[in-house]
């Protein structure tokens, strides 16, 4: 039996243990860091930095699709990234199968990468 | 400063946490980048290679003065400007320095006139003076050697009433 | 025809008188530099002719520095350093300023150069330029009363400040 | 494109910025990321060194122009002594019009490099800077060789310069000369042909030849649009007639044209240093023109009439004839001009310095219309502007 494809003894737990350790880690760090900072708030402390002076016009304005163009693009091809860290971390284990499932996975994506280029999609304005 | 400053009387635990804390603040001074004139050239030659402030853990200079803990008031404070430079110190996280590098954050340099402030301790608390038009390059390291001395004394533990004997005026 | 710089001035006024009699008051020397004395309600149509005209072709306008005499009336007088690249040409234009008015024309239709200096002449002398598009302090902070470079003006600055 | 006004934000890249060169400040108006417009506000380092000059002889205001331009020192004291020369009628010695000129040219080199370093810093490659700064501790050895001081060195005098060089000085200069073609070399094997370099620089703000002589831009500012105008050959002075050396320009008048010719200017100063480094004439480096100048040391020993001349002119200081006078040296950001008016008294009654980079900076607002924000950056890093010249 394949180990890596047989049913883990102990179910998820392993990975729960990790996730836990992981933020429990991030939090006890902060809380010492809370504990030990000095802390001193005072108004002006408080205002936005503007290189110096007092902040002017508003944040809330509306913002061009453009940038919410490119934050989606940087997604779809964080997540390809993503999706190749497992497959590189059992490379020998997944052969010859493995290779070519990622070869047709990251075809597809370049596919859409050259429509996006061809149609202006990285074109600022 | 959290739940543990001025606390506690001076201890032997006080003591420990204060050496830990002191060894990293004293060696990673980071200046907030903020060149006023003259001496800000003289700055940046003491940043670069040959005179490297790097050895002293002060090379990161940080733009904003949010990540930043010293100040270096480096050229002339001007009425217009210093509004805000007080605004920027106060926007600096505790605990921040600030170092007047030059006659003229110092106490106004060869500028006795309408525009300019006579000495930038008007504005903000200094707590190292370089001299100098513009101080060389070795002033303003031997400046940063001052303030990790001046770093090491702090400490978390409670102060007793007042620290220094009041000063008595012989008659 | 390019002239030597030794006669630019008599050659200068010789012309101007020409074409706009009345304009030019007089021509005067110092250190082998010719200042030409415009009378200040002229000084538009002389700056246009200046940066215009063939043979002159002044198209650089390098300095405008009022300078107050304190005494003399009238007391303030703005001085044009104008420079003409093609010829390498160089004139002074000295202009005083009427007092009761304190202003001049503006030259920023003629040169984009005058915008800024026309702005430090107002805030730092208190000359004002009608026709100029933003005169607003340039040096100083907007709240700051007096014209720090006039010569009552105490060096220190004021107590009140 | 009708931008209506909501959508425009105002963005402030105030007094502390680590791209603005010092403390200017300009107030942003972006559609997205298109400047739409963009207004500097100057005078944050307004020290009114014009007025400061009313009040003190002229040898005293020597030391103040070292700090108009902070970058090129020595450029400025030796446009504010020939001011002076020029109303006392005072002709230096060949042999400090020569120094003079090798030390303008030193200067020249130093500012470039600082502004070389931080405008690649500005568009974000750290590497030149530490380059371009090993050279310039170089250049600033050899100023502290012959006066002591690295920056701020006031090594000019009205009538010629303070002191003789050091023996040890011409071969170090020499040594200088024969290492920095090498420098420069490495320098534009990283940069020149760098495509992102390119890329951020080629057609970005760009400028034409009539806006930019109109504007009243001078230096690597106007001659980066094509038109071939530098002081010392429209008026050669110093040493610059008898030397010769050409004129870096332009053709397209945007940020990669101005990187050439300064990167060009290096190469013309450093052909500059090594002519006056090979005939560097001998003599004396002060005039001697009694009813002006104090006389020498030597001479202060040796006779009673020399020491009280020279204490009443260090004391009250000489008193040029009446007049007005408009001297202009070719700085490293254009046009350094001191126009310096005389009642006859020993005090100037009114001294107007002309601050190329005051003058450049206003024409800001056209090159960087319609481009990205990324592009002001590298806009302002072009026209390579000094805040003690600005708002002196």
């Amino acid at each position: 039996m394949n180990p890596a494809t047989a049913e883990p003894a102990l179910g998820y737990a392993p990975l729960l243990l990790t996730v836990i350790l992981a933020a429990g880690f991030g939090a006890v760090m902060l809380l010492l860091g809370s504990l030990v900072r000095p802390s001193k708030p005072n108004p002006v402390k408080a205002l936005a930095y503007e290189c110096g002076n007092l902040p002017i016009g508003d944040a809330r304005l509306p913002m061009r699709t453009r940038f919410y163009l490119f934050a989606m693009l940087l997604v779809i091809f964080d997540v390809e990234v993503v999706f190749l860290l497992p497959w590189a971390v059992n490379f020998l284990s997944l052969g010859l199968f493995g290779f070519i499932e990622m070869m047709i996975f990251l075809g597809v994506l370049l596919l859409g990468y050259v429509y996006l280029w061809r149609n202006g999609g990285l074109q600022w304005d | 400063m959290g739940l543990i400053d001025g606390r506690f009387e001076k201890n032997l635990a006080t003591d420990a946490v204060d050496t830990v804390l002191n060894l990293g603040r004293a060696y990673s001074l980071w200046p907030v980048a903020y060149g006023l004139a003259c001496c800000a050239i003289e700055m940046i030659h003491t940043m670069t290679a040959r005179w490297d402030l790097a050895r002293f853990g002060a090379e990161v200079f940080r733009p904003s003065p949010r990540q930043a803990d010293v100040m270096i008031v480096a050229g002339t404070v001007t009425h217009k400007m210093a509004p805000i430079l007080r605004r920027l110190y106060d926007q600096m996280p505790e605990p921040k320095f600030v170092i007047a590098m030059g006659g003229c954050a110092t106490a106004g340099g060869p500028f006795r006139t309408y525009s300019v402030v006579q000495g930038v301790d008007t504005i903000v608390p200094v707590d190292i003076y370089v001299e100098g038009c513009p101080p060389r390059p070795e002033n303003l390291i031997r400046a940063f050697v001052l303030l990790q001395e001046r770093v090491k004394t702090m400490t978390i533990a409670k102060l007793p009433r007042s620290t220094e004997p009041p000063i008595r005026i012989e008659a | 025809m390019i002239h030597a710089q030794r006669d630019i001035g008599t050659l200068l006024v010789s012309d101007l008188a020409e074409r706009l009699p009345g304009a030019v008051r007089q021509l005067s020397h110092s250190r082998g530099e010719c200042y030409l004395h415009v009378e200040p309600s002229r000084l538009l149509e002389i700056a246009r002719f200046l940066k215009g005209e063939q043979p002159w072709q002044f198209a650089f306008l390098a300095n405008l520095s009022p300078v107050d005499w304190l005494s003399r009336t009238p007391r303030f007088e703005v001085v044009y350093h104008l420079r003409s690249l093609v010829f390498n040409y160089r004139i002074g234009l000295k202009v005083d300023v009427p007092d009761q008015s304190l202003s001049l024309p503006s030259l920023t239709g003629v040169w984009r150069a005058a915008d800024w200096l026309e702005r430090e002449a107002y805030d730092l002398f208190g000359v004002r330029f009608p026709g100029h598009p933003d005169l607003r302090r340039i040096m100083m902070s907007d709240d700051w009363e007096g014209h720090p470079y006039r010569r009552d003006y105490p060096l220190a600055g004021r107590a009140a400040e | 494109m009708n931008v209506s006004d909501s959508r425009l934000m105002t963005l402030n890249i105030g007094p502390q910025h680590p791209s603005t060169h010092g403390v200017l400040r300009l107030i942003v108006e972006l559609d997205a990321e298109k400047v739409v417009t963009c207004r500097p506000d100057i005078g944050y380092l307004h020290r009114g060194i014009g007025k400061i000059a009313e009040s003190l002889t002229y040898e005293q205001f020597l030391p103040y122009t070292d700090r108009l331009d902070y970058l090129a020192c020595f450029i400025n004291n030796h446009g504010w002594a020939m001011a002076a020369e020029k109303l006392f009628g005072i002709e230096p010695p060949r042999r400090a019009e020569y120094l003079r000129v090798l030390l303008s040219e030193l200067a020249r080199i130093e500012s470039h490099l600082i502004w070389l370093g931080t405008h690649l810093l500005d568009l974000g490659a750290i590497t030149p800077l530490f380059y371009c700064f090993r050279e310039k501790e170089l250049i600033r050895d050899l100023f502290e060789e012959i006066c002591g001081a690295r920056m701020t060195h006031a090594f000019c005098r009205i009538g010629g310069v303070r002191d003789d060089v050091t023996p040890t000085f011409l071969p170090k200069v020499r040594e200088f000369a024969a290492l920095f073609p090498k420098a420069l070399r490495e320098y534009e094997s990283l940069i020149t042909d760098n495509p992102i370099f390119r890329a951020r620089t080629r057609g970005v703000g760009v400028i034409s030849a009539e806006r930019a002589i109109d504007y009243g831009l001078s230096g690597p500012s106007l001659r980066g649009s094509g038109v071939a105008w530098d002081l010392r050959k429209a008026e050669p002075y110093a040493a610059y007639a008898d030397l010769d050396f050409e004129i870096a320009v332009g053709q397209r008048g945007d940020v990669y044209d101005r990187y050439l010719v300064r990167m060009e200017e290096m190469r013309q100063s450093l052909r500059l240093i090594i002519q006056v480094a090979e005939n560097l004439p001998a003599g004396p480096v002060l005039a001697d023109a009694p009813q002006f100048l104090r006389p020498s040391k030597a001479e202060f020993h040796r006779n009673m009439q020399a020491m009280i001349r020279y204490f009443h002119i260090t004391i009250h200081g000489a008193c040029p004839p009446a007049g007005e006078v408009y001297t202009a040296v070719e700085g490293t950001k254009g046009e350094v001009g001191f126009y310096v008016v005389s009642d006859g008294g020993p005090k100037p009654i009114r001294v107007q310095l002309r601050g190329p980079s005051f003058v450049n900076l206003a024409a800001l607002e056209e090159m960087a219309k319609g481009q990205y924000l990324a592009d002001l950056v590298a806009i302002i890093g072009s026209i390579d502007i000094v805040l003690g010249e600005v708002d002196r």
